[in-house]
């Protein structure tokens, strides 16, 4: 029962290496265009926002890099099946070659993937500083702000069970259930909850921030066009999460000074009884009863 | 070690197969969980009573005291009923200590606590298998729901605790179903001992993990609970009494993990066979033990965040209450500084099962031994290094996500090592396309798509998009179902006829293989764009423009579940009705579980042997790769299958 | 005999496969039809909610009961209702106040008119000191004198409903509860939107011993949340 | 009888001992990680200070219990691993009298804790402090609990002694010292997590 390894035979063993590799190079060829220039520009989330103009570069980039690895992979696994099989009409086992490894070959690997990593890693970070924090809640110190973050437009997004609602301390600090924010100008979100954890996730602005009683969580985001979005809540809250979603809007600024006016007007008998505009509320009670 | 061989002929129990019932067994331990869960309840609402009255007046959900106490309750009646506190009892008294139980022969063993691992592994299997499927017909009845883009079949609460039974059930199971038992059953006899090293903790674990699924099912009993597999804070906290089982349940799996973990590696650390160097240890073994390694530390952090969590239902301490100086960030923290090592011990396990298979179909020695076992250890080590990448949005820190977004892509170094083992291994080799080989194919397709989606997930700004939605479900599916339950078939269709005696149908294994590979594809790949079109995880409500796509994946997914019937027929035609006697190494391995007799004998080997050669050792012009002494095990000498 | 055992096998689990499922689809309460239809096309819905429903299984929960058409108090909170119809809603309230997590919610929407209006015929304890409505169309309801509120988010409906003063001692403790108890009424009129199923729930935390005023009742339901079935 | 311990002789106590001492540095890690969680829930809502509510003015731990309790658990290890030296060397009399008090002390913990808990001037709910504190000193009694059950079989067993043909071991009292040196790794890092919780609940402003 242990079987000797195979005599080489009179056949040359063709040059599996440089046939796998041209292979690999031959696929890798093919699929890295057709993701950038065929499949790229259909990759989400769309062009909304400069949040997910970065989040669609970087998913194309990611998606583009990905291929020489996937084809790697792939083409290796055909290759295998189809080159490396044992004999199937004899029922004798036969042995491969005992190669145990390749110190070259592994320390190679490596390298390779060490630098695709830094490089990964690199390349993320440089993003996040640049794109501002691409639209990601930063907590309550925001590392990464856009140029002119004082100018920014401030919204305060408030999750409770199962509701949100968006208060603008800007505007006497009127709280609406709708989301409305003008085209071409920073947008300051903070985001907190009433009772336990939300996220607000603006799917087409590319916004997503989690909602934590008693955080301030801070994202930014500057809309490119006009146009509505969805908003969904991206953590299990309970009963109503999946039904936890409004529609929010994009709308020119002088469309959005129209309709923060009409709105402070329509609510002012009720933003006079809100509490003063804080970044994180503590409202009764905890328990009932204690 | 020394050992002398004395008789070879074991002496039956004369005990009949209904003094076995009067015994402790799985029998009593139901009966004595039940009234242990009345009585500690009874008692729980006394002491509440006294400390709160004005908290529990008669209500009966809210009575978080009496109801985690009757969990409790339910836990010691239940090691009561199975012996398990017998011999701790014994020891207080001053008995000496002991390494076996009384009366393990039989048909009762096998419901009972015994301390063969042997045994011990099947029962692991057994169990791990059927709350595999109870998970999996959650998921079938998730994806039915989601046929629809309303909430229209299941009402909106059991949604949430049929998708949270779901997780959780597979998150715990799927964590045991390699270690408990491959681990139990390959450990022992892959290093030449006779046994594990502490063989009561090992059947404990077992019990415990019995326990655990049905406490957790026993949440549908309580009101079921709303947070899905990661408990979230403080809706744990605010959830009604079906949460105290989640709690409970995945404790119990906590302490389970702990302990099987620390008795894998005490085994593999004291009792290799002499010549079993660590440079020869099968790569299955270094899986289990880096595999333990996370077990070992990372579980006890979970225990200790629910631990948390149980005091701020029960005694309405506030961790996690942030009006009153707690924090849900605190929850978050300390649950993926938990969860993702946990992820990892849903991969490792993998690893070891397809780097231990491939070899043998491969004939060819495993390729990098040395590197694949860095590669393990490199993944164990990191994987406590990036839990907070499951927090880029959570409002922690932000300057810390720079350094997460390192560490989590440099974790994809030690995976990608692994890959190259396999194709080194797959390098010119003479490929036997078995149905385990097949299974292992698979794994390194789909683990691939489950890697790479991982670092768009690593990547923040890609991670703005993904986290939290499909896409994110997507990945960990194609990491553990694509990637653990793949190898965990594969290693149950290369090791059963082993461990059983009984060969396994080939022909029903390549169809229950090519279904579940195509249907596991079919379902899992369009959820990724799923995802990326914002469908967020855990709604049975979704966008109307998405509603295709989920009615596809919904076949899709019920295809895949058909294939898992296809495997269960095919297990109960082969053992239960065909029990074709499976050969002594029908596979022409050359580790050591497969140079002795099937069924294996109860002391596995009459003498410890010596190791002599390299278990992948296919294609060198060795001698044997152990040395038996003076004699090999009689086949016939003992029935451990069956 | 081995057939015999796995048959046996089987049928137990179809059975508890069984079980299951019937437990996972049934524990809905039940839908009813709600809307009585006046001669002008118009509906009415008739609602009382309750502080403590009083009987199995959750005695002490806080409840939604609805009248059905046939003019029985029904505890279920899916009710049918016709699409783009005006429907005249009656809440008798006989809960006390709690006061709201959000003060938003004190701002009636989405009603005709904008208002609804509020009765108070329970603040007959003694030192209640509170103003009593009679009739009192409001658009804005002091945040502090909500017990409940009932709000359909998806059609942008949202009235505070006003409880009966905590001093009250004429409370009501089993539902369905008689006009005898302490309470108050409130009336809107709202329109239905297309045919859909839209959730309604309660915003005031107003559940007993849960973390926030937030859990059971209020997660549940039949209680405190609930689905419009319009068709 | 079991077939396994009839067809093969009698284990050595060797591996045993190997057994013991690598498994009790597991455990003992295992520990350690579920006291770090305390120790990091204390920190991280100290500096989170969420509603400015981690402390509560009223709620200050009393000091004269916390003493009483961390010099029982330091007692208590000190004794027990000092004992411990002389288990087997024929002073058996030193043995038995200083793990005697190594378990009176460790019963002592247990009481002193429910005592300190009964005259809390504070409840669990007042508080991040208040809290942890509750939280992290009944966990440690949980484990401290087992530390007391450790003690107290490897003293039951050295009373009893050793009587042939009890055990599937060859010789059981040889592992009395292995035993106890596990036991003492897990006592000393039960002594360093109350130094810490002593430090951080009852000292640290």
């Amino acid at each position: 029962m242990s079987p000797t390894a195979a005599k080489t035979s009179g056949t040359v063993e063709p040059r599996h290496g440089r046939n796998f590799a041209i292979l690999w190079a031959v696929a890798t060829a093919i699929m890295v265009p057709i993701i950038i220039w065929v499949v790229g520009p259909h990759i989400p989330p769309g062009s909304m926002s400069d949040n997910t103009r970065a989040q669609h570069d970087v998913d194309v980039a990611l998606t583009a890099l990905a291929m020489p690895v996937l084809m790697l992979v792939w083409v290796f696994l055909a290759y295998a099946i189809k080159n490396f099989r044992a004999d199937k009409t004899s029922e004798a086992i036969v042995d491969g070659p005992p190669i145990k490894g390749n110190a070259r070959i592994q320390a190679t690997w490596l390298i390779v993937s060490a630098v695709l990593v830094v490089g990964l890693a690199a390349y993320g970070t440089i993003d996040l500083f640049v794109e501002h924090g691409v639209g990601g809640g930063q907590g309550s110190n925001p590392l990464a702000k856009p140029a002119d973050a004082k100018g920014a437009l401030q919204i305060q997004v408030i999750g409770q069970q199962w509701m949100w609602t968006f208060r603008y301390p800007g505007y006497g600090g009127v709280e609406t259930q709708t989301l409305e924010l003008p085209m071409g100008r920073d947008v300051e979100f903070h985001v907190t909850s009433l009772d336990v954890v939300h996220s607000f996730w603006a799917i087409e602005l590319g916004v997503k921030a989690d909602a934590v009683p008693g955080a301030d969580n801070v994202a930014f985001v500057r809309a490119l066009r006009t146009g509505s979005f969805q908003v969904r809540c991206d953590e299990l809250c309970g009963l109503w999460h999946g039904q936890m979603s409004t529609t929010g809007r994009v709308v020119s600024s002088a469309q959005f000074q129209s309709w923060i006016g009409a709105t402070a007007k329509r609510y002012a008998g009720v933003t006079k009884v809100l509490p003063p505009y804080s970044l994180t509320y503590y409202p009764p009670p905890t328990r009932n009863a204690t | 070690m020394e050992s002398a061989t004395v008789s070879v002929q074991p002496r039956r129990s004369n005990a009949s197969a209904w003094g076995g019932l009067l015994k402790t067994n799985v029998i009593w331990a139901v009966v004595l969980a039940i009234v242990g869960y009345i009585v500690a309840h009874w008692l729980g609402g006394k002491i509440a009573g006294n400390i709160a009255a004005e908290q529990n007046p008669g209500g009966t959900d809210q009575a978080d005291i009496a109801i985690l106490l009757g969990l409790f309750g339910s836990i010691v009646g239940w090691m009561l009923g199975l012996g398990f506190f017998n011999y701790p009892l014994k020891r207080m008294l001053g008995r000496p200590p002991s390494l076996h139980e009384g009366g393990e022969s039989g048909a009762w063993r096998y419901f009972r606590l015994c301390t063969d691992h042997k045994v011990v592994a099947m029962q692991y299997l057994v169990a791990t298998l059927f709350f595999f499927f109870v998970a999996g017909l959650n998921a079938m009845f998730i994806r039915t729901e989601l046929t629809s883009h309303n909430a229209t079949l299941f009402p909106s609460g059991n949604y949430l605790t049929l998708v949270g039974l779901h997780g959780t059930m597979m998150l715990t199971m799927m964590s045991a179903g390699v270690i408990g038992p491959l681990g139990n059953w390959l450990v022992p006899i892959m290093i030449g001992a006779r046994r594990m090293a502490f063989p009561r903790i090992e059947s404990l674990t077992m019990w415990l993990t019995v326990l655990a699924g049905f406490v957790l099912l026993s949440a549908t009993l309580l009101g079921g609970f709303p947070t899905g597999w990661t408990g979230y804070a403080p809706l744990a906290d605010q959830a009604r009494a079906g949460i105290d089982s989640y709690l409970v349940s995945f404790l119990l799996i906590g302490i389970s993990l702990v302990l099987v973990g620390l008795n894998i590696i005490v085994t593999v650390v004291t009792l290799r066979a002499p010549g079993m160097s660590w440079n020869r240890l099968p790569i299955f073994v270094w899986g289990m033990v880096t595999t333990s390694i996370l077990a070992v530390l990372a579980a006890p952090v979970l225990a200790a965040a629910l631990f948390m969590v149980m005091c701020d239902r029960s005694i309405e301490s506030t961790f996690f209450v942030s009006s009153s100086g707690g924090s849900p960030l605190l929850w978050d923290e300390l649950f993926w500084f938990f969860g993702h090592p946990e992820v990892y011990i849903l991969a490792l396990p993998g690893f070891g099962i397809v780097l231990e298979i491939l070899p043998v179909f491969a004939r060819k020695p495993l390729w990098g031994y040395r590197l694949a076992v860095a590669g393990m250890f490199g993944v164990a080590l990191m994987s406590f290094m990036v839990w907070q990448h499951h927090l880029f949005m959570s409002g922690i820190n932000a300057n810390l996500r720079p350094f997460y977004m390192f560490t989590t892509e440099l974790i994809s170094i030690p995976t990608g090592v692994i890959f190259l083992n396999g194709f080194g291994t797959l390098w010119k080799a003479k490929i036997r396309f078995t149905v385990p080989m097949l299974f292992c194919t698979a794994f390194f397709f789909n683990f691939l798509i489950g890697g790479l989606s991982g670092v768009f997930l690593s990547d923040v700004t890609s991670d703005v998009v993904t986290h939290g939605s499909f896409f994110v479900m997507a990945h960990f599916h194609y990491t553990i179902m694509g990637g653990l339950v793949f190898a965990l078939m594969g290693g149950i269709y290369y090791w059963l006829p082993k461990m059983t005696g009984f060969n396994l149908n080939q022909t029903l294994g390549k169809i229950h293989f090519w279904t579940m590979f195509v249907f596991f594809n079919l379902t899992f790949f369009p959820l990724f764009a799923a995802g990326m079109l914002g469908m967020p995880r855990r709604v049975s409500t979704y966008n109307a423009d998405l509603h295709t796509l989920n009615v596809f994946v919904s076949i899709m997914a019920f295809c895949l579940g058909l294939s898992m019937i296809i495997f269960i027929v095919n297990l109960v035609w082969s053992m239960v009705f065909k029990r074709e006697r499976a050969a002594e190494n029908p596979w022409h391995s050359k580790s050591l579980e497969w140079q002795i007799p099937t069924p294996v004998p109860s002391y596995n080997f009459e003498e410890i042997p010596t190791i002599t050669g390299d278990p992948y050792g296919y294609g060198l012009p060795e001698g044997p790769v152990v040395d038996f002494g003076r004699r090999r095990p009689a086949v016939a000498a003992g029935k451990a299958g069956a | 005999m081995r057939i015999l055992g796995v048959a046996a096998t089987l049928a137990a689990l179809v059975a508890l496969v069984a079980v299951y499922v019937v437990y996972f689809l049934e524990a809905s309460p039940a839908t009813v039809s709600t809307a009585v239809m006046n001669s002008d096309g118009s509906a009415n819905l008739t609602l009382q909610v309750v502080g403590a429903y009083g009987k199995h299984p959750f005695p002490d929960w806080v409840s939604y009961l609805v009248k059905d058409t046939s003019g029985e108090w029904r505890h279920t909170t899916i009710w049918k209702l016709p699409a783009h119809t005006l429907v005249h809603v009656t809440v008798y309230q006989f809960d006390s106040q709690t006061g709201l997590r959000n003060n938003f919610l004190a701002q009636v929407r989405g009603t005709v008119g904008g208002t609804a209006t509020y009765t108070d015929t329970g603040n007959t304890g003694k030192g209640s000191g509170l103003p009593v409505y009679n009739n009192t169309a409001l658009s804005v309801l002091p945040p502090a004198e909500p017990a409940h509120t009932f709000t359909v988010p998806g059609i942008d409906l949202s009235v505070p409903l006003v409880g009966i003063s905590n001093a009250t001692e004429n409370v009501c403790g089993v539902a369905p509860c008689s006009m005898k108890y302490a309470h108050t009424t409130i009336a809107f009129s709202f329109r239905t939107p297309g045919a859909g199923s839209y959730r309604w729930q309660c915003f005031v935390p107003c559940a007993f011993a849960f973390l926030y005023g937030f859990g059971g009742p209020m997660q549940t339901v039949g209680y405190m949340d609930g689905l419009l079935d319009v068709t | 009888m079991t077939v396994a311990a009839e067809a093969i002789d009698r284990e050595s106590p060797e591996t045993l001992a190997a057994n013991i001492r690598v498994g009790a540095r597991l455990w003992t890690s295992a520990a350690a990680f579920f006291f770090m969680s305390f120790v990091f829930a204390f920190l991280y809502l100290k500096a989170l200070n969420t509603a400015h509510s981690f402390r509560e003015p009223h709620v200050t731990p009393p000091l004269g219990w916390g003493v009483a309790i961390l010099a029982c658990v330091v007692v208590s290890t000190a004794l027990f691993a000092f004992g411990r030296t002389s288990l087997g060397d024929g002073t058996a009399s030193r043995w038995r009298a200083m793990s005697l008090g190594a378990l009176v002390l460790g019963l002592a913990v247990i009481a002193l804790q429910f005592i300190e808990y009964y005259n809390l001037s504070f409840g669990a709910t007042d508080g991040g402090l208040a809290s942890v504190f509750v939280g992290f000193t009944a966990a440690f009694l949980l484990f401290w609990l087992a530390a007391v059950y450790w003690m107290e079989t490897i003293w039951a067993q050295s009373l009893r002694g050793e009587r042939a043909g009890e055990s599937d071991i060859k010789d059981t009292n040889a592992l009395l010292r292995p035993n106890a040196d596990g036991c003492v790794v897990y006592l000393a890092v039960l002594v360093i997590t109350e130094i810490f919780a002593f430090v951080l609940l009852y000292l640290v402003k």
